[in-house]
């Protein structure tokens, strides 16, 4: 058991470590660098920049240097806690990712447990009543939410939203609570603009959750245990909970590892349309501007956050199902 | 944690009737027989076929070029096709005219019944070569000829902004996406099958480093990604070209899942009686692999694939729409959608988004299909 | 999972998507619009008015009586005597004879500006051997008189008038061009300061609880006085705007002109700002500044000359923080020279004759620290407050050592941090208001800056409202809707015009109104020709070639594009044609060019040898391969340039049977691939007004353009991998530009400026396709007071500073 | 309920008369897409106080059904459309099991107290993530109004009775770390611990090897005695039938065809269908190299149910005028067997 979290834990650091490799080299992919765009982008100002002034600014910024030193450079920095620093904001990239990533955290959070709480209850309900009009009802539903494109679903609901309900638009804050401290009025106002993306990210991963659980629970609800149970007198929604859900719930678990990074790369979508304040609109802009450690930063950070949840869902997992550690995997 | 390590259920008795009658028909027919069975699923491949038949005829089928742009035509409404004159069936459109309004700047189209343009079956319309072989002119609806005058036109599904006909335009989006959906499954097949049966089959350290490779591809954001390599591409390639890279882009971090799939089935497999009969019979173990274990779970693997297809539907619009993807003049539901993502289109020009309904529709029969597919093809579902 | 759903529930779920579907697409077609009659005025209205209509206002001959009169006053001033021969009397018949004709058919400025100095012109040199002819300048100046006397209002009636393919902007009441009386411009009143001055309320109660000095202590003895637009304000209100994001800097920048020099509204004057006067000597290499008594920070300190050598020693010439010294900075191959004079007076010294410094110093090549502060120029710097960052100061190794600390990576990129007062809220600031809220979190906010040195004419100080609030929107979308919300107080950057409808519909309920805020003169969408392209010698040949450029152009349909991308409210003129413009010349050349024309232009084709075709219908080179023209657009940009080269495309290939290869690419992919001279044809803005020269880089291949002669530039700027440009006019274009910045004669500059355009215009390169576009669709609440009428919008000077923002107020 | 006190036996004579448990006319039907099928179609039989009855049966012939349609715990599509199940309570009134409400309270207070049921596959017939103790501790108080300690207690006595070695420490293990017949035993264990006047054993013994299997029967035989209770013991192996039952019924698609006392079952099978079974029975003293008779033909499939007699397609003593015409009634042959085929008088 401890051996198995042990290598468990060895693996992730490594996930982590091919990360940051990976990482560094995307944002190295494209052709130029951060000095290119900087001068693309004073040039629609008006301002050109020759190619001996490219050459020192690229000195100024290390971009001189051959990739890998660079990287052993960022490692370096990384080791301290220092994600490296950002030309573009002209700050270091801790400071500019700050309060986005506790949001992106907080949004990917409330986002999961959204979809269990939406999700496990819809699944248990489709399959326990299989083939009643619930069961159509949802899985026709859960099949819709993963055939509509998130974006295409945040841009209707954001204009619905500010049509229909006069609800301010985008955002994760209303204006006078953007830069106030936190505060229960603050908190609340997050959960309040929280609902639309929540809804949009959630969508896709509940229809697939309702479906694995139906599908599971349908399965387990067949197996001999369910009728040992029920032959033991227990009530039908007691043995229901106690039994099967416990079972489907563990592919539920598991999957919430994987949804992880699908929620973040989602969340990068849906916060672009719906202009929210996460890692996910600046590391569009920062792979842009080829602003690379702070795009490098933030990947790292995704990364390191799927590789964690994933671990942490494993935890979970080896706590619900006694099996996982029986075997020792 | 994978593998379920309980037994496959017990089957009640029920089942066991019905598995008997099954345990003499071949594979494939008992393949179809369950299939068969899932209505949904039946329909949503009809739903499919009927799309890949616009892949294929989507010259036939449009009414106009796609790329023919009028400015002064820009934004105008879908317009109704009669197929009665009163009581006489006599198919026409309604003439539509319109402007700028010089108050509101919005479009304004007004349709005049009074003047039909009549509208055929098989009607002459622009040159193109059908299968991309057979030169003609012929369009299964357009103007019918006799009557046709310079001003008139046929806009089923109204204009885009230039001024294009959005129908043809869909149609030959339909065609780009659903093959870069086929391609980009295609590669990840080979991936997936090739690294999960690996990974399933010789298990241990490889199947180990497999297992992290997945990992790491899974934890790693796929916008950045996508957005490195396609920014990395040469910048004399074509469209076309380009079209096939983002497909293996796509497809490169999607085969994860196949992968992940496969592997489950040559874990549970690897262990069973006609693998170990033919490891002990010495054939070789390419041959045991893609002779023996693979076959039988092609049908799993086809379910898998059509699984599969919408994401990669998805992915591809997700990244047109950001402007990642493929990019004008090329035609794909994503670069569509990607003129509709915006305040005017869903305050005054709605009908830009219809090439939502097609992306949904696919994506739910797929979905529906694959789900089909896979019931039928497993005898111990449910 | 399915096998029971019955076929009819089935039916039910599919028709059920169906209907949602059609509900969406049901909902559009219900359109209020126009009955088939109303439809076909407003089609007839929308064909270009081929008589303009007599300009309300003065009569034709009212106007050209005014402007007579004027002439041969000015002429009298100018002269002296009035040259042998002619009496300013006659000067002013002619004038008057000459505008009254020209007046009745409805002019514009232009026409009447090139009226008068012909006019002029021919009276003083019709004069045989007249012994005292009239120089360039002295002839402007009697020009400038003869427009001043035109009544402002007629003018600008006269030009809406006449702009022959604009739209009828009769329309939407909420769309303003002309607010109800008072000034139209804000403007400086130079010799007379209030004699008392009075402070908004939340400076009142600051200055009562003694955390602040009262205002005369805190305003410079002789502060800027600024007439308003509309009339004196009243303080109080917060003005509510959005930005993108950190690199969004020009959003605020804009509005809050801290520059020691600046323009007037209309951007052709350079006036005092923060340097109350300047002086240049007759060859102008000597400017000296004199800047206000008493200035100071926002946060109280004084504000000296030393601020000023500060930055420009240690800041500007430093390599660490600017690691080259900008252009602007090196003239004639020598580094200006800075010099403290007093506290309030310095002088700048250039090697050359350098009449384009004023200039300089008053656009957004220069600036003020607020603007470029965070690059190391803009100016001036805080002194006092950044030498406790400045190895100079506090050692190298202190100064490192704070920036590590602080998580930098070394004391220059700290110490620029530090002075960019848009991510720095410590740093002190000149603008009106002053960072509280830095530029890097979700809410970038200012208050009034209670130092700030101007005044309105009743000795108010200014700013009138009290605080600014942008907030973050991610996406333009969000942004937009925002707006459509009315959330905004003024806003005009970020506007998509092609919302403009949705604007209009929601005005009403949102309580704003809409403005134009129009560069004269600019290009949208410009066609570039890279002369230097070697991507295929055959090509080249004819890439260089003005005939085949000229048949493109003319196979271009313009209105098309104005149509669709700009709603029609462009307009399809050229660089030669269009409105009076002091660098651009007032004649209209070659307006075949830029006419849809497609006759002659497959004729010039075959006759360029291109007449042969392959099966597809395209031409083909004389080698006998097919004529491709690659035409990538820059995707994300402020147009959508794909979009229009893909109509460009598409005409052309369906006008001329030129096959055109279009491609988005990413803006910094865009330019790279410019700068290796890897595109044949580009497709970018040019800006407008703005004096070529200042910024010359989209008309001609200078300081390191990209455009017309990508190694040409290089040439000139002697770079290396450089060509000397093969086409005669480009050289024309470059000699005339060298000459024009460093001349000292206003009448050159501008004639060299003229010139260049003209030679643009003559050699199509650039084609134009559409102009004159709205830059900006400024959304602006209905209570707001003291925006200036059609403010004219300009990049190197700023808009919407040129607005003066600071007198801008909210009615209750 | 406590601890089992052997001398209060009740006799036969007590109950002699009267089944404590009477199943008549049972149907148990599956709706599918497919049609209707009926898995049990009417069968009958009794169960008396102290005994066992074995019913036998190829696999699919409703054996099991039946089991559970006694409990009403069929799964979906299946649904009891007719027919009485009749349990006798103390006095003289009986209960009809099947006009209970089938989730209501009265029928769980049954499942599992006076009638329980085991079941086949020990291996999954525990929830594999529960540990053991907290399985049979459930089933103890879902009985009784004991506390955790005391229905501790008790469970760890019956896990001792049905003899697995130190109870205490298994109580907090998973069934996976149990053998397959530890599994068996805790099974009977968990049914027993409530006390049941009836326990229903479906083919408890099937999957465990012959050693367990003859240990299982031994303990349950014990049991039994020990707490005079009735066994409907279900499975498809004569030889365990033999052994157990006191009453064999013997079921064919989804009927009793042929019941009665296991000895004249046995030595003078009635039904054609009873013939047969025990002629594919293997004995010991069968030649070597014989084939085993084996009954000709499948079991048809439950939708094309054969009309008539439904065995009639594999009879051999078919008889072309009735048997596949009309449906023979169980009639009695003898003293206390029944058969159900046209043989034995034409009804």
């Amino acid at each position: 058991m401890l051996g198995y979290l042990i290598r468990r834990l060895f693996y992730a650091v490594l996930a982590v470590w091919a990360v940051s490799i990976i990482s560094f080299f995307i944002i190295n992919l494209p052709p130029g660098d951060y000095v290119t765009s900087y001068i693309a982008q004073l040039a629609i100002q008006g301002n050109i920049i020759g190619a001996e002034e490219a050459e020192s600014l690229r000195e100024y910024y290390g971009l001189d240097q051959p990739s890998y030193v660079q990287y052993l450079k960022w490692m370096n920095q990384i080791r301290q806690g220092n994600l490296g620093f950002s030309f573009e904001f002209g700050l270091p990239v801790n400071d500019v990712i700050g309060e986005r990533l506790v949001l992106t955290m907080i949004l990917a959070a409330a986002t999961i447990v959204f979809i269990w709480i939406v999700a496990i209850p819809i699944g248990i309900l489709s399959a326990v009543r299989q083939y009643s009009i619930w069961d159509h009802t949802f899985t026709f539903f859960g099949f819709v939410g993963l055939a509509v494109p998130d974006f295409m679903l945040a841009l209707i609901m954001m204009y619905f939203s500010f049509v229909l309900f006069d609800f301010s638009v985008g955002g994760l804050f209303s204006p006078e609570y953007v830069t106030a401290s936190w505060s229960l009025g603050r908190g609340f106002d997050l959960a309040q603009h929280m609902i639309i993306p929540i809804i949009i990210l959630g969508t896709a991963g509940t229809a697939s959750l309702i479906r694995i659980t139906r599908a599971n629970l349908l399965d387990e609800l067949r197996k001999p245990y369910v009728a040992t149970a029920r032959a033991k007198g227990l009530s039908e929604w007691r043995l229901i909970l106690k039994y099967p859900v416990r079972m489907a719930l563990n592919p539920a678990i598991s999957m919430t590892a994987y949804i992880l990074p699908f929620l973040v790369s989602g969340s990068i979508v849906v916060s672009v349309v719906l202009g929210l304040p996460t890692v996910g609109p600046i590391l569009l802009k920062a792979l842009v501007a080829q602003d690379m450690f702070l795009a490098g930063g933030i990947i790292l950070l995704i990364g390191w956050m799927t590789v964690v949840g994933t671990f942490l869902s494993d935890l979970l997992l080896v706590w619900a199902d006694p099996r996982v550690k029986f075997e020792g995997r | 944690m994978e593998s379920n390590p309980v037994e496959q259920e017990l089957a009640p008795e029920i089942e066991d009737i019905v598995e008997e009658r099954i345990s003499v028909a071949s594979q494939r027919q008992l393949i179809w027989w369950r299939f068969r069975k899932h209505r949904v699923a039946v329909v949503a491949t009809a739903l499919i076929v009927i799309f890949y038949t616009i892949v294929i005829f989507a010259d036939f089928l449009a009414t106009n070029v796609p790329a023919d742009s009028e400015a002064f035509r820009g934004l105008m409404p879908p317009q109704q096709v009669h197929i009665f004159d009163g009581w006489k069936p006599s198919p026409h459109v309604c003439a539509v005219t319109g402007a700028r309004n010089p108050i509101t700047y919005q479009k304004d189209y007004v349709t005049d019944c009074t003047e039909k343009i009549q509208v055929r079956l098989f009607a002459r319309g622009y040159d193109y070569k059908l299968f991309g072989v057979i030169p003609t002119d012929r369009h299964l609806i357009g103007l019918s000829d006799d009557t046709l005058r310079p001003e008139d036109y046929i806009y089923i599904l109204g204009t885009d902004k230039q001024g294009r006909d959005m129908y043809s335009r869909l149609l030959f989006g339909t065609r780009i996406s659903l093959t870069i959906g086929l391609f980009g499954v295609a590669l990840s097949l080979v991936l997936g099958i090739v690294l999960g049966a690996v990974s399933g089959f010789y298990g241990g350290l490889i199947d180990n480093l497999i297992q992290r490779l997945v990992e790491i591809v899974r934890s790693i954001p796929s916008i950045p990604l996508y957005m490195g390599m396609a920014a990395a591409f040469p910048h004399d390639w074509s469209i076309l070209k380009i079209y096939f890279a983002i497909t293996i882009i796509i497809s490169l971090f999607a085969w994860t899942d196949l992968g992940r799939v496969v592997r489950g089935r040559f874990l549970t497999m690897r262990d069973e009686d006609f693998v170990t009969a033919a490891m002990l019979s010495g054939a070789s173990q390419r041959r045991i692999i893609f002779r023996h274990m693979l076959p039988s779970f092609y049908s799993h693997i086809i379910a898998a694939a059509t699984l599969a297809l919408p994401l990669m539907i998805i992915a591809e619009t997700t990244l047109s729409f950001l402007g990642l993807g493929l990019r004008p003049p090329a035609i794909s539901w994503g670069t569509l959608l990607q003129d509709a993502q915006n305040v005017q289109t869903i305050a005054l020009t709605p009908w830009l988004m219809i090439p939502a309904i097609p992306v949904i529709l696919v994506i739910l029969a797929l979905n529906f299909m694959g789900d089909g597919l896979r019931d039928a093809a497993d005898p111990y579902s449910n | 999972m399915f096998r029971t759903v019955p076929t009819s529930r089935l039916l039910i779920i599919f028709s059920l998507v169906f209907a949602m579907m059609l509900v969406a697409v049901a909902c559009s077609s219900d359109n209020d619009g126009l009955t088939k009659a109303e439809l076909e005025a407003a089609l007839a209205a929308q064909k270009p008015a081929v008589m303009p209509a007599a300009p309300a206002g003065p009569s034709a001959a009212e106007i050209a009586a005014l402007v007579s009169g004027a002439v041969a006053a000015a002429v009298e001033d100018a002269v002296g005597a009035v040259p042998e021969g002619v009496s300013s009397a006659d000067i002013a018949a002619a004038v008057e004879a000459a505008v009254a004709q020209g007046a009745s058919e409805g002019l514009t400025a232009a026409d009447v500006e090139a009226l008068v100095s012909k006019a002029v012109e021919d009276a003083v040199s019709g004069v045989s051997g007249g012994p005292t002819p009239l120089s360039a300048a002295q002839i402007a100046a009697i020009v400038d008189a003869g427009i001043a006397a035109i009544p402002a209002a007629a003018v600008v009636e006269i030009e809406v008038i006449v702009e022959p393919d604009a739209p009828v902007l009769v329309g939407s009441p909420h769309i303003t061009t002309d607010p109800q009386g008072g000034n139209i411009w804000p403007s400086i009143v130079l010799n007379n300061v209030p004699s008392s001055f009075q402070e908004a309320p939340m400076l009142a109660a600051l200055v009562a609880s003694g955390d602040l000095p009262p205002v005369e202590e805190r305003l410079p003895t002789n502060p800027l006085v600024i007439s308003p637009a509309d009339g004196i304000g009243k303080y109080g209100g917060t003005w509510f705007r959005a930005f993108t994001g950190p690199a969004d800097g020009q959003n605020m920048e804009r509005p809050l002109k801290d520059h020691l020099l600046y323009f007037d509204t209309g951007m052709t004057d350079v006036q005092p700002n923060i340097a109350e006067s300047w002086t240049v000597n007759d060859d102008a290499t000597v400017f000296t500044f004199t800047l206000r008594t008493g200035l100071k920070w926002s946060d109280g300190n004084d504000f000296t000359t030393d601020d000023i050598m500060f930055w420009y020693n240690q800041m500007l010439l430093n390599d660490e923080i600017n690691p080259t010294t900008p252009a602007w900075a090196v003239h004639g191959g020598e580094t200006l020279l800075y010099e403290k004079i007093s506290d309030v007076t310095f002088q700048v010294t250039a090697a050359k004759s350098y009449g384009l410094f004023i200039p300089l110093i008053a656009s957004v090549i220069v600036a003020g620290p607020h603007t470029r502060g965070d690059s190391g120029g803009g100016g001036y710097a805080p002194s006092h407050y950044l030498e406790q960052f400045h190895p100079d100061f506090v050692g190298l190794e202190t100064a490192n050592a704070n920036a590590v600390a602080a998580g930098f990576d070394n004391w220059s990129n700290y110490f620029l941090n530090r002075n960019h007062a848009n991510a720095n809220p410590d740093s002190p600031m000149m603008t009106a208001w002053r960072v509280t809220q830095s530029i890097s979190t979700s809410e970038w906010a200012f208050e009034r800056n209670p130092y700030y040195w101007a005044v309105d004419t009743d000795g108010n100080q200014l700013p009138y409202m009290d605080k600014v609030v942008l907030t973050l929107a991610e996406n333009l979308e969000v942004l937009n809707l925002r707006a459509i919300a009315g959330d905004f107080t003024v806003m005009g950057r970020h506007i998509d015009i092609a919302k403009l409808p949705v604007f209009l519909e929601n005005a009403t309920a949102a309580d704003y109104r809409v403005q134009f805020w129009k560069q004269p003169q600019s290009g949208i969408a410009n066609i570039s020709f890279n002369e230097s392209w070697d991507g295929n010698a055959e090509l080249a040949t004819f890439l260089q070639n003005v005939e085949f450029r000229r048949a493109l152009s003319m196979g271009l349909e313009r209105d098309q594009i104005n149509e669709v991308f700009f709603l029609g409210l462009g307009s399809t003129a050229g660089l030669c044609k269009g409105f009076p413009d002091p660098d651009n010349p007032g004649k209209y050349y070659g307006e075949d060019n830029v006419q849809f024309n497609p006759g002659p232009a497959n004729t010039a084709l075959d006759a360029l040898g291109l007449d042969k075709k392959d099966s597809s219908g395209f031409r083909l080179l004389p080698s006998g391969e097919r004529l491709v023209l690659n035409m990538p657009g820059v995707v994300a940009a402020f147009e959508d340039y794909v979009g229009i080269n893909e109509m460009i495309g598409e005409q052309w290939k369906k006008n001329l049977g030129i096959s055109v290869e279009v491609q988005g690419l990413e803006r910094s992919l865009h330019s790279e691939r410019a700068a290796a001279n890897e595109l044949m044809i580009q497709n970018w803005e040019s800006s407008g007004r703005d004096s070529v020269l200042i910024t010359p880089t989209h008309l001609l291949p200078v300081a390191g353009a990209l455009f017309t002669d990508v190694l040409g530039a290089r040439w000139f700027d002697g770079r290396d991998n450089a060509r000397e440009p093969v086409s005669e006019f480009i050289k024309e274009q470059q000699v005339l530009y060298a000459e024009g910045i460093s001349t000292s004669d206003p009448a050159v500059y501008l004639a060299n400026a003229q010139r260049v355009v003209e030679i643009n215009c003559e050699m199509v390169n650039p084609i134009t396709t559409v102009m004159n576009k709205p830059t900006y669709v400024a959304i602006i609440k209905n209570n707001v007071r003291n925006i200036p009428n059609s403010l004219p919008f300009s990049f190197h000077a700023q808009t919407s500073g040129n607005g003066f923002p600071e007198t801008w107020w909210i009615e209750d | 309920m406590q601890s089992p006190e052997p001398e209060t036996v009740v006799t036969d004579e007590d109950t002699g008369t009267r089944p404590l448990l009477s199943v008549e006319d049972l149907q148990t039907y599956f709706f599918t897409d497919e049609g209707t099928i009926k898995a049990v179609d009417g069968a009958s039989f009794d169960v008396y106080s102290g005994r066992t009855l074995g019913i036998v049966g190829e696999s699919g012939c409703g054996k099991s059904i039946t089991a559970k349609s006694i409990l009403q715990i069929i799964d979906n599509p299946g649904r009891i459309v007719g027919g009485q199940v009749k349990l006798s309570s103390n006095g003289d009134a009986s209960k009809n099991l099947l006009e209970m409400e089938p989730n209501g309270e009265e029928i769980r207070s049954i499942r599992g107290g006076e009638i329980s049921m085991i079941f086949q596959e020990p291996m999954t017939s525990f929830s594999p993530i529960h540990t053991f103790g907290n399985q049979i501790i459930e089933a103890i108080r879902l009985h009784s109004p004991l506390d955790k300690e005391e229905a501790h207690g008790l469970a760890v006595d019956w896990l001792r009775r049905v003899g697995i070695p130190s109870p205490e420490q298994r109580m907090s293990e998973y069934p996976y770390q149990f053998s397959g017949g530890q599994r068996q035993r805790a099974m009977i264990a968990m049914a027993l611990c409530t006390e049941p006047r009836i326990l229903i054993a479906d083919e408890p013994t099937t999957a465990l090897d012959v050693t367990t299997q003859a240990q299982i029967l031994d303990i349950l035989q014990t049991l039994q005695k020990q707490n005079d209770m009735s066994i409907i013991f279900i499975t498809h192996d004569l030889g365990v039938i033999a052994e157990v039952a006191d009453v064999v019924a013997v079921m064919y698609l989804g009927k009793v065809v042929e019941i009665g006392p296991v000895e004249s079952i046995f030595s003078s099978p009635k039904h054609p269908y009873t013939k047969a079974l025990l002629s594919s029975m293997p004995t010991i003293d069968a030649a070597p190299r014989e084939r085993m008779p084996s009954i000709t033909g499948a079991i048809p499939h439950p939708q094309n149910r054969p009309s008539g007699c439904s065995f009639h397609p594999r009879c051999p003593s078919y008889m072309s005028d009735i048997c596949g015409l009309r449906e023979p009634d169980l009639v009695s042959i003898g003293t206390d067997q029944q058969a159900s085929c046209f043989l034995y008088g034409r009804n």
